[in-house]
């Protein structure tokens, strides 16, 4: 059973964990940290209505039920298969050459109904985990909003969950997996930089181009529906952040705080630079901007929370924001129709901070690092580690996703037909509308 | 008797009910409206790109009176919206065959 | 003070309590437990505005803000009735032949100050369980939705929970509740199948039925106002049963675990099932029928979280669906009005759960059942004590609710006056209007 | 370290805390209090959102994203603030006569990395407080609304949280705080009813004066545009005031379950109290009502909820509803625009929690200071104390947010013109709109 | 041809949807408005406070007929939107020159 | 002078109003309206049911326009509207009397 906390606390295998009182040996449970980690499960949970409310209000009024379906189908759809296969295709043993994971015992969670690792039963952390499952690919539905069919859409989460997803969370996460094991101490990758956010944003690079741009798009302006709704999207995603973060840290103890506390700051400093940048450029600053600027901050901190401190925390947060304003930037001219911006926020935010946590790590990190490897493990190395796990994610998920995009498309159909997208997914595809507000009273 | 069209700006529709208040108009119909004309559209942002809005927030209000009210709310209208920067609105008038109150079947003037 | 404990424990007391490292003996605190504790009570308070969300969003726009108060009202009088004499009523010790409790005690809560049971300050569970009985009422208000006065719900829901919540709450949960002991080890309610969901839905039925249907009903569609907002309500819902589920362990441990775990699977289950039927129905699936079939995966799992495993709650979950679904369907042909689908999917979906859980109890239960009452336990033994409970509780149900839809009618008036239902709740009864956008700029 | 600690208890002292199972010496880690501190700093955060949400809900259509920003801007600006200086500022040892606090090694909480506090990591104290921190100047936005600009709003939050939040807060929290070492046990307030309630509701109402009313108040109705937002968020609100309160015991044990406890009695209290007031006054009880009454129960029992039993909460609830009830049509009569009644709740209600509650106080608590002083202490010499507490908040509230103003408006401007004001916040300032759905389908 | 405007109240919509169906008539456009007249407003509460909202939710109905219908569309909808109170709305009756369908580019009658 | 009213769908409204400032039209006033005709409504499902929404929502546009201009007009929103299926819309042409600019209080012509 210790496999499983090893893997999961992926970030951060070298940190003391002998300081934290009443850690209980296998077989007994410690309550606090148990239950810090059921509530981090609930509070990764909140984030799929969180991340649907933050969709869904920036599409247009006719696609606001359908966008929210993206996210909370995959509590559906990936809920059910996590059980099913999902935790033991990731956190099982390494089988064909390490590509990806299985252990029969938790094929249905079979095997682990009294099983406790270091302390928490692992229910709770299969539970976790699985958040994570549904949540990735969730993310990517920013990219394909406005134009895909429904059942599309969940074939290719399904694909994508069983293709990208696993395996990539295996070699990541799982105490056998190649990147867990690279150089000194492993890819540091704290809640998921690669495992998630590169991974979907890539993923949705590729489907956004593979769709091609929604109709009108960019010609006409596609306005928000409701951007309060945003804004509260946005609020129940930091707070449930602190769930992703901290939670991932597997403890109720040092790491933990370290981790919530670079997550809190980074956002913040995301928020404040996206208003700094867009008081410059447009002597205004706005509302999405500062949401975008706290989605950069996060984002960006993900890999990272376990291992820098607060004025690394600060730092990568500020970088994320200007990294991602010129991605979206860069956008607008290019001219790909990634509609509500996952690869140039997750993609490019949390690359940057896979990329540059090396410079920013507490030094006793290194330390343990050196100390593990027996010689001295320069950020240098870790870059090298980090670059490594980086490109094994771009490659994975960019081919992979094609493949996929193509599958849906040719079998039970992806994109959208002309009529249906003009009025839009909550008619055509679900016979409701969002809002019945102006002829409710009749 | 004729229907009086006025397309305004939201914020003005306090003062102009007051000014039709004054002059005896005690009915009307309101409406949220977009206009299109001289006046330019808002500039928003976007996620880094500033687009413009062609359809401005109006408010359309209705009047239905007498033939011989006609200049008289015209006026009032005209003083009460008028803010003296474009887009303060239209006023169009249009001839109206027949008026009914629907409680009382009542026609003409006294439907009104 | 062990009472307290082992009351609520009412779905699982059979369970290996030993395991938990650090569990305190009375009258110490083990910090981990009451973290847990804490947080589920938040977790349960938190589904007061998600329910809110949930309900107003279906109702017309007219009417959204009086069915929100339906659930808000509950936290105020409710929340003080507890405190003043709801907690002695339900955890009291049985009184009139075990009809009901009493504790003076607990009455105002003042014997308790200092009280701590099995580790947790009895504050934190006499709160935990408040908010049980807050929101029971609140789940009936889908019932009578659109059509009723506030003084004549709020007198109902006075009544309702003196003359229905309290004695079954006891009956069930109290250590001295007839059902608690009946059979081997009691009828098995984890988180209130019986005492919350099966009671709120035929007392939901009878409401509905002693009524009448709204005006308009079932000619005149009455569309959903805002079916995003329940949509957030539906998530808000999920997250906040971790607690209401995963809370009445009344551990942070093992069993802890599990219920999170079995709730989430349910859940996840159920919505997959109702989209699937729907897909084959109408060839489309819909937002609302996701969210419902989300709470039939909940509602079927509240009852029985703590003793089945990942299968049988994934089966459960998928049961409650197709049940639920033809439930409505079936209401639509019978024609009587329960606006909302309290029955339909609470009575229905939670019933379902209490009695096909024996089917799927863990194996370690039975055991620790037959070692308790000395000879083999049996699916069918406890068949019988499940069904027990469900008859007491829908006789009692039934009698008293109708009982008190006459004498609330008779006094202060229950079914709204036509002109006042036609301008809607939200004028007629609170003076305000739920959405002012389309003149609050003026 | 222990200081910390100490100087976060505030409210109470004297407090068995022996009497706590697993209570680490410094150094090591408490997992089940950590696990608590942590989710109410996530419970603190969630606060925040739901105040835009709350606030935003009562403006008009034009202001919301604006008002809501408000909220969410503090996140961003007191966010990083905090890291940079606040906690140093706040919770450093004191300077300059005991005026403010000052500790180098919480410059950017670089000496904090390794840090416990009584089982606690420092950092998730120093997050904790942080919320508060972030949330009180967003509170004053209410007072304000409708008519500043962004700019001058965001000079105004830091200029407050340095000159008033700043030195008030290490007045009263802070071991070495004269206020906290007032009397016999220091001044009581739990979670802040000076430090936060009072502090913003005398700022608002100076602002208030200093702004003048926005154009057309009170001539014109200026309705609420989304009161169903404002009951979404009234619910967060009161979810998340448990980590607030709660929370500020710095445990998981007894204080915790009585703080917790004594917040859900009053709040539900106030509540119950402000419908009854409304339906005598106009035969018709509100939405509006119930949440202003929650809320009124909430401000209240904030600084007093570690020191009084429920009969105290319920009377404290309900004074504080009645109170904050006639000072809103005060208001109306006395005509100054304190658009969302920061004053006439959060300064009124918490004002009067401070002034009250020795009147309701634990006899232990008594019993404690008065052998702490070595003679006996009287509930009036803790009223004197708590007045000095109180005097102290408004005169240097007042005083020093009437310079601030004065500064604000010279500098970058705080009044928004006349036209910018008409359009609108969400237009003029952010260049955006809260609801697109009119147009948004074409 | 003509124009029928009618203001009624949004909850009898369905009522005068049947009736006008009755009679044959298959098209109208119907849009959200708010009247004001002699009904009084609304009372709402804000904190403490009571105000009148003047403005009332109203529905309007906008029907373009052959001339010889008017009498007996005006009569449908007079029967079916009646509810005895005040407010209870208009009915307006305005000339039309031409009405041509989109799809079709048919003219007059035929375009209705 | 004459009002067009058009009633068109709502995602055709970028092309009618480019097609209209071809033509030099260049103000026009829009509103959400709800639609009934021989296009099917929708069907919506709701928890097991399913049942038929009869108003579709429309874009009306209001154009007041000299009468000269009236063909013109009409031919450039016949042909950008058009999509060759039912519910398309209709346009309707009314007289006006008069029309006064708000802010100058020019009437006729000069004022559209
Ligand atoms: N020809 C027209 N037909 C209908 N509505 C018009 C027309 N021209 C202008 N409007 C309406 O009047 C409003 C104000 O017109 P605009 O040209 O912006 O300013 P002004 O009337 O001050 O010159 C527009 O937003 C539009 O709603
Ligand atoms: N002169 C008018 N012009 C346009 N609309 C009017 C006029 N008078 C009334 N209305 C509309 O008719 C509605 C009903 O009118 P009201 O005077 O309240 O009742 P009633 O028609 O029963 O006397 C009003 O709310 C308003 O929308
Ligand atoms: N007689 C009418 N009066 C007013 N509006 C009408 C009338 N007939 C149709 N409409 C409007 O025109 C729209 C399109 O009409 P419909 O009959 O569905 O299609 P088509 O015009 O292509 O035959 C309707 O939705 C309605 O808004």
């Amino acid at each position: 059973m210790r496999k499983t906390i090893k893997v999961i606390l992926g970030g951060i295998p070298l940190i003391f964990l002998p300081q934290i009182v009443g850690a209980a040996e296998s077989g007994s449970v410690d309550t606090g940290t148990t239950s810090w980690m059921l509530i981090s499960t609930a509070l990764v949970l909140l984030m799929v209505p969180g991340l649907a409310m933050f969709y869904g209000g920036l599409v247009r009024t006719k696609n606001v039920l359908g966008t929210m379906m993206h996210s909370f189908v995959s509590m559906a759809i990936i809920g059910v298969l996590w059980v099913v296969c999902g935790y033991s295709l990731t956190f099982g043993e390494s089988i064909w050459g390490g590509l990806i994971g299985w252990n029969s015992d938790y094929f249905f969670l079979q095997g682990i109904d009294d099983a406790i690792s270091d302390g928490v039963p692992e229910y709770v952390l299969a539970m976790f985990q699985g958040k994570f499952a549904i949540i990735t690919p969730a993310l990517i539905s920013g990219a394909l909003a406005e134009r895909v069919y429904f059942r599309g859409y969940s074939l290719f989460i399904i694909l994508w969950f069983l293709f990208i997803y696993s395996p990539l969370c295996h070699w990541v996460w799982a105490s056998d997996g190649w990147l867990f094991n690279a150089g000194a101490a492993g890819v540091i990758d704290l809640a998921g930089g690669l495992v998630i956010h590169v991974s979907a944003g890539i993923s949705a690079l590729v489907v956004a181009l593979f769709l091609g741009p929604r109709r009108g798009y960019p010609k006409s302006a596609m306005s928000p529906n409701n951007l309060v709704m945003t804004m509260m999207g946005a609020g129940l995603l930091w707070v449930g952040w602190f769930g992703f973060n901290a939670g991932s840290t597997v403890q109720s103890g040092l790491d933990t705080a370290r981790a919530l506390t670079m997550t809190q700051v980074s956002a913040a400093s995301g928020a404040l630079t996206w208003l700094i940048i867009e008081s410059i450029m447009f002597r205004k600053s706005t509302a999405l901007g500062l949401v975008s600027g706290i989605l950069a901050g996060l984002v960006v901190i993900t890999p990272a929370a376990g291992v820098v401190k607060p004025v690394g925390a600060i730092t990568l947060g500020a970088l994320s924001s200007i990294a991602c304003y010129y991605a979206l930037v860069a956008k607008g001219k290019l001219g790909y129709d990634d509609s509500l911006d996952c690869f140039g926020i997750h993609g490019i935010g949390s690359g940057l901070g896979v990329v540059l946590l090396p410079f920013f790590i507490r030094e006793s990190w290194m330390a343990d690092a050196s100390a593990a490897i027996g010689k001295a493990w320069t950020t240098w190395d870790q870059l090298l580690v980090q670059l490594t796990g980086m490109g094994a994610t771009i490659a994975l998920s960019a081919i992979v996703s094609l493949i996929i995009c193509v599958v849906v498309e040719k079998t039970v159909g992806f994109r959208l037909d002309e009529e249906q997208e003009v009025a839009g997914l909550d008619y055509s595809l679900h016979g409701e509308r969002g809002y019945g507000m102006l002829t409710s009273d009749h | 008797m004729k229907k009086i069209e006025a397309i305004i700006k939201p914020f003005k529709l306090d003062d102009v009910k007051e000014a039709l208040n004054e002059i005896g108009i005690k009915g009307m119909t309101i409406s949220e409206v977009k206009g299109y004309g001289r006046q330019k559209g808002h500039k928003e942002i976007y996620r880094g790109a500033e687009y413009v809005v062609d359809f401005i927030p109006k408010t359309k209000i209705e009047i239905v009176i007498d033939s011989e009210s006609v200049d008289e709310v015209v006026d009032a209208i005209l003083q009460s919206a008028n803010t003296n920067k474009i887009g303060d609105g239209k006023i169009f008038v249009l001839p109206v065959e027949e008026v009914i109150r629907v409680r009382t079947g009542e026609k003409g003037k006294d439907a009104i």
